[in-house]
């Protein structure tokens, strides 16, 4: 898009009232894009909706293909950064990348359950990273609605885990 | 063979080396920040690990979550490519701790020649030419002042954990080598926790020549000649080019055959690079060792037609190298420019943004190694290299044709590149007649 | 687009009263997209809906830069098949690609002036190509309101030569 | 030198000429149909002129506007492309008439190259093996069952004008021969005019190996070695490699001898080709010469370093070959893959439209010569030739293995294109081999 523009000089920044003058101009005369561009300034406009073409890296980020463990691999491509793949409502997410358990060993029963009601403090599960088994809390308080990843799956960083709704 | 590995990079290096496995066969795991995510690239791996947000402090550098995307993409090795971790030597040993490659060199060799003091002691061992100096670290101001006389001012003041020109100062006379070094020590103690400065023999409008080595396991070590770096802003490279223009023969023989007892000496393996500094007399002195890929890689891959990104590969599975010296040919003259979001009109202020239209150029001879694309946003918060664009012609200035030519077609627009500069640049008639030296862009641009 | 401008005294920012008074006549004269560009400045408007990327091939139309004798090589791009770069009004175009003279030789006055009415079989120039002197006829009839070409000028195919108006 | 030349063709081919003469310093006149107007690579001439509607029947085959503009376009020299008015002597004779230097052979040399008699004749004056058959056009039909009954069945009945296939019979008895006859003559009298046919021996399941020539007006004449074009599907090529796959390097160096001969005999000069067909015992055969240069000319670029529009360029400048034969080096193995807007999936239908998403594949050794971009629409008034991915590695493996890597990283969305054929192509077993011959893509695809 237009490049910072460098007015060392000027004082003052981009003059509003001029803007929506120009505004103003564009819609009367349904202007869909001007760009003006002088030795002090750049101006580019564009109204109207926005074309495909232009979010391709967005669009990218849902279609990202994987080979195998590619359930999570997939899962870790939508991240709260793609909002909208993340599940509805609120979520708890990997704060690191490693193996998801659910429990702290195979004979103990899981953290966490559907319907269980945690606080910021309460450990939920455990992220194995480099031999080290991280004990990770919640960070918000809420009832668990919907638990996102399977015991033993690898996740990545922001991976959604739980689905919480408020008590 | 490895059947996996881990690129623990982004961008076109992650790009480059998700390349050259999958041309060997070999499955790659991506790693990525939340900036990174949904770009192209990332899909040509078989599978992407986020590991972070988007400060490089945060994902690329963090050295355990790396490891732990390279134990759940279950991968025997990783390629740090060049800058983050890359000549980590910590990073090295926890991979290697973990049963995982590093492919570079032994963590020895890569700490050894990350100090520069005792890499200066393997160089003078191997008989290679360093500037006239102190030998080691100077203990006082007097033992500085000493060696200043005897070596004969100007003389450098180096830190030596120091880099990027920090803790550097250059001297003319008794007085500023005191006041210097009081200031190069305490930067240097702030900036890299180590106080230990040396002197040598300040080179004055030095050009900057390396030389490009290959050695494996078995004992074998080739240099695949040298490149000139002259062209240079800040100690930022813009332009490589190989062979050096103007270098006499037997000058180049000479600094490659300095490279390689080096390497020897040192026990190095894997790809790295030996810098020179060459006076205008061409006496060369060894600065220091590049214990990694470098960025201007592609001008050897085109004069010598070998793959340097396979043979780390190749060489970190305890392959021989499949040539010997003999084989290695040098043929035509090849550049790289590298073509930054920087505004040159604007102090080189980073651009970064969103690339809303890019035409390369192409045709003969013509090479851009890239991850970005038309609709590309080239965020704030790595380096501000867009992409390098390489020719290979049977003469330089066949080459200086084809570059200029080159970067009439190249549009890039959304973002303020280095392309302004590189015109100028490859017009400028000292360039062209390569009356150059480290200094030379910063004194002319 | 716009290479850096060098006018360093221009105090003042972009003049919103012309700009008004461009896109009034843009409007009047239903053109789609301009774009002005000289030594100071460079303006870039599009009116009416984004095709936007849809089509670059009739956007770059206007902007090929062309070395020497330029004006009318741009002149040339600015054929039919991208009505929204041609003048108003009707117009008659050039049937080949040659040199255009307004009168049959030297000494000869024009074939025809601002105000002549024309006929389809009215002899309006010659354009030649290959040594060869092609007398063009207008093809329409009407009033010619406009040159749009000055004698010699090499014009190319289906390029406007004059503008003509119903008698 | 010329100052100035006019490029009488349009998309990747008119690109490739006007890089090729920024390079040399020369300036370029690009012409452009309607359809084509507002392509980028129009942008990189110094002019543009428009000479006519979409139909290449009214705009890029028109020869008396392509002259006026190259009058007024003030430019000493047409280079033709491939393709359009590459091969017509006609339009070769207008552009020398008029003082304009047609990039291409004498048009004597045109002519009787051109009529494939008269080149049979050349040939076997040269010495070159030519397929058994009628010396010259067969005057009746008894006359054809004589010669038929003297090579042996099956035979091949041709036009002398005829090409693409049209104009073309095989009988493997008398009675098809009779009846074969008669409708290849009249189909050739309705398309080409001219209803003379001769008759040879069909050569069954041959391989297609071509020799690439430059000859300069001085009397030097130098091969560039041979390229395979076996793969292809009803007459165009689809893949070209250098060198030809399993070619025993005798029957290699003969073949090439032969082509250099044969362009001697005829007295051609500029680039030009000569094709052969190679049986399964290795016997090869003269087919034509193709009097241009050609779409696949990049394979021997790749492998010679010699860049064949240049050459072209300055030997209709009336310069002398700068290398001998003994210069000349075959390096690694190059591979070209065209990639075509056509729908494998149904039957090969062209496929125009825009191109709403493009990925290209790079890296070391890769090479896309195309005019396209994202944003770019294929017209549906010319050939449906999008552009040209060429490989050059050190082994054919490797290059295969690259061709790969770059077909998984190419992306072209908005138009189908014929890459899904390409992988299905570079990952069969027979083409791995290379047990592959000219009827191999339609049997098997």
């Amino acid at each position: 898009m237009a490049k910072p523009v460098e007015n060392e000089e000027k004082g003052d920044s981009f003059d509003l009232d001029r803007i929506r003058k120009l505004l103003q101009l564009m819609k009367t005369f349904d202007v869909s894009e001007i760009n003006l561009q002088n030795d002090d300034e750049s101006w580019k406009i564009r109204r109207g909706p926005r074309v495909a073409y232009a979010q391709p890296a967005v669009s990218q980020g849902f279609a990202m293909p994987m080979a195998a463990p590619a359930p999570a691999a997939v899962a870790a491509t939508a991240a709260p950064a793609t909002p909208a793949a993340v599940p509805a409502g609120v979520t708890i997410n990997a704060p690191t990348v490693g193996t998801f358990y659910s429990a702290a060993s195979p004979e103990d029963p899981p953290f966490v359950s559907v319907g269980t009601v945690v606080k910021s403090d309460t450990v939920i599960c455990m992220i194995e990273a480099m031999k080290v088994f991280n004990q990770i809390q919640a960070e918000k308080s809420g009832r668990i609605v919907e638990i996102l990843v399977e015991n033993g799956d690898a996740v990545g960083f922001g991976q959604p885990l739980f689905r919480i709704e408020p008590v | 063979m490895f059947q996996r590995i881990l690129v623990a990079n982004r961008g076109e290096i992650a790009l480059r080396i998700i390349r050259a496995c999958r041309e060997l066969g070999i499955e790659t795991v991506a790693v990525y920040s939340e900036a990174d995510r949904g770009s192209h690239y990332l899909q040509l791996a078989d599978e992407a690990w986020c590991i972070g947000p988007a400060p490089a402090s945060d994902s690329y550098l963090q050295i355990n979550r790396i490891i732990s995307a390279a134990e759940i993409g279950n991968v025997q090795a990783v390629h740090p490519g060049y800058g983050f971790l890359a000549e980590n030597a910590h990073f090295a040993e926890v991979c290697r701790s973990c049963n995982i490659e590093f492919i570079g060199p032994p963590v020895q060799a890569m700490q050894q020649l990350g100090d520069k003091v005792s890499a200066r002691e393997i160089a003078m061992k191997a008989g290679v030419p360093c500037v006239p100096g102190s030998d080691g670290l100077v203990s006082d101001v007097d033992e500085a002042v000493k060696v200043a006389d005897r070596i004969g001012y100007p003389v450098l003041i180096k830190a030596t954990a120091g880099g990027g020109g920090k803790g550097m100062r250059v001297a003319g006379n008794e007085i500023s080598l005191r006041a210097g070094l009081q200031a190069a020590s305490a930067e240097a103690e702030k900036a890299f926790k180590n106080a230990g400065v040396y002197i040598e023999k300040y080179v004055e409008r030095p050009r900057h020549v390396e030389v490009q080595i290959l050695a494996d396991n078995h004992g074998n070590v080739v240099h695949l000649f040298e490149r000139d770096c002259s062209m240079q802003r800040r100690h930022q490279k813009l332009i490589e080019e190989s062979p050096a223009p103007k270098l006499p023969e037997e000058v180049r023989q000479r600094m490659c055959d300095c490279a390689v007892n080096l390497v020897r000496e040192s026990g190095y393996t894997n790809a790295g690079t030996c810098e020179f500094i060459v006076d205008k007399n061409y006496n060369f002195y060894f600065i220091e060792v590049n214990a990694r890929i470098q960025v201007e890689h592609p001008v050897t891959e085109l004069v010598t037609g070998i793959d340097l990104i396979k043979q780390q590969i190749l060489i970190a599975a305890g392959e021989k190298l499949p040539f010997t010296q003999a084989d290695i040919r040098h043929t035509g003259c090849a550049i790289e420019l590298r073509v930054n979001a920087e505004d040159p009109e604007n102090n080189f202020r980073g651009s970064p943004g969103m690339i809303t239209k890019l035409r390369l150029p192409g045709g003969p001879g013509v090479r851009f190694d890239s991850h970005v694309y038309e609709g590309y946003t080239i965020s704030p918060y790595y380096d501000s290299m867009i992409g390098k664009l390489i020719v290979h012609k049977p003469t330089r200035d066949e080459a200086i044709q084809c570059m200029r030519r080159c970067l009439r077609e190249f549009v890039i627009e959304g973002i303020a590149t280095t392309l302004p500069l590189a015109k100028r640049m490859f017009n400028h008639a000292n360039f062209v007649d390569f009356s150059v030296d480290t200094t030379f862009v910063e004194r002319t641009f």
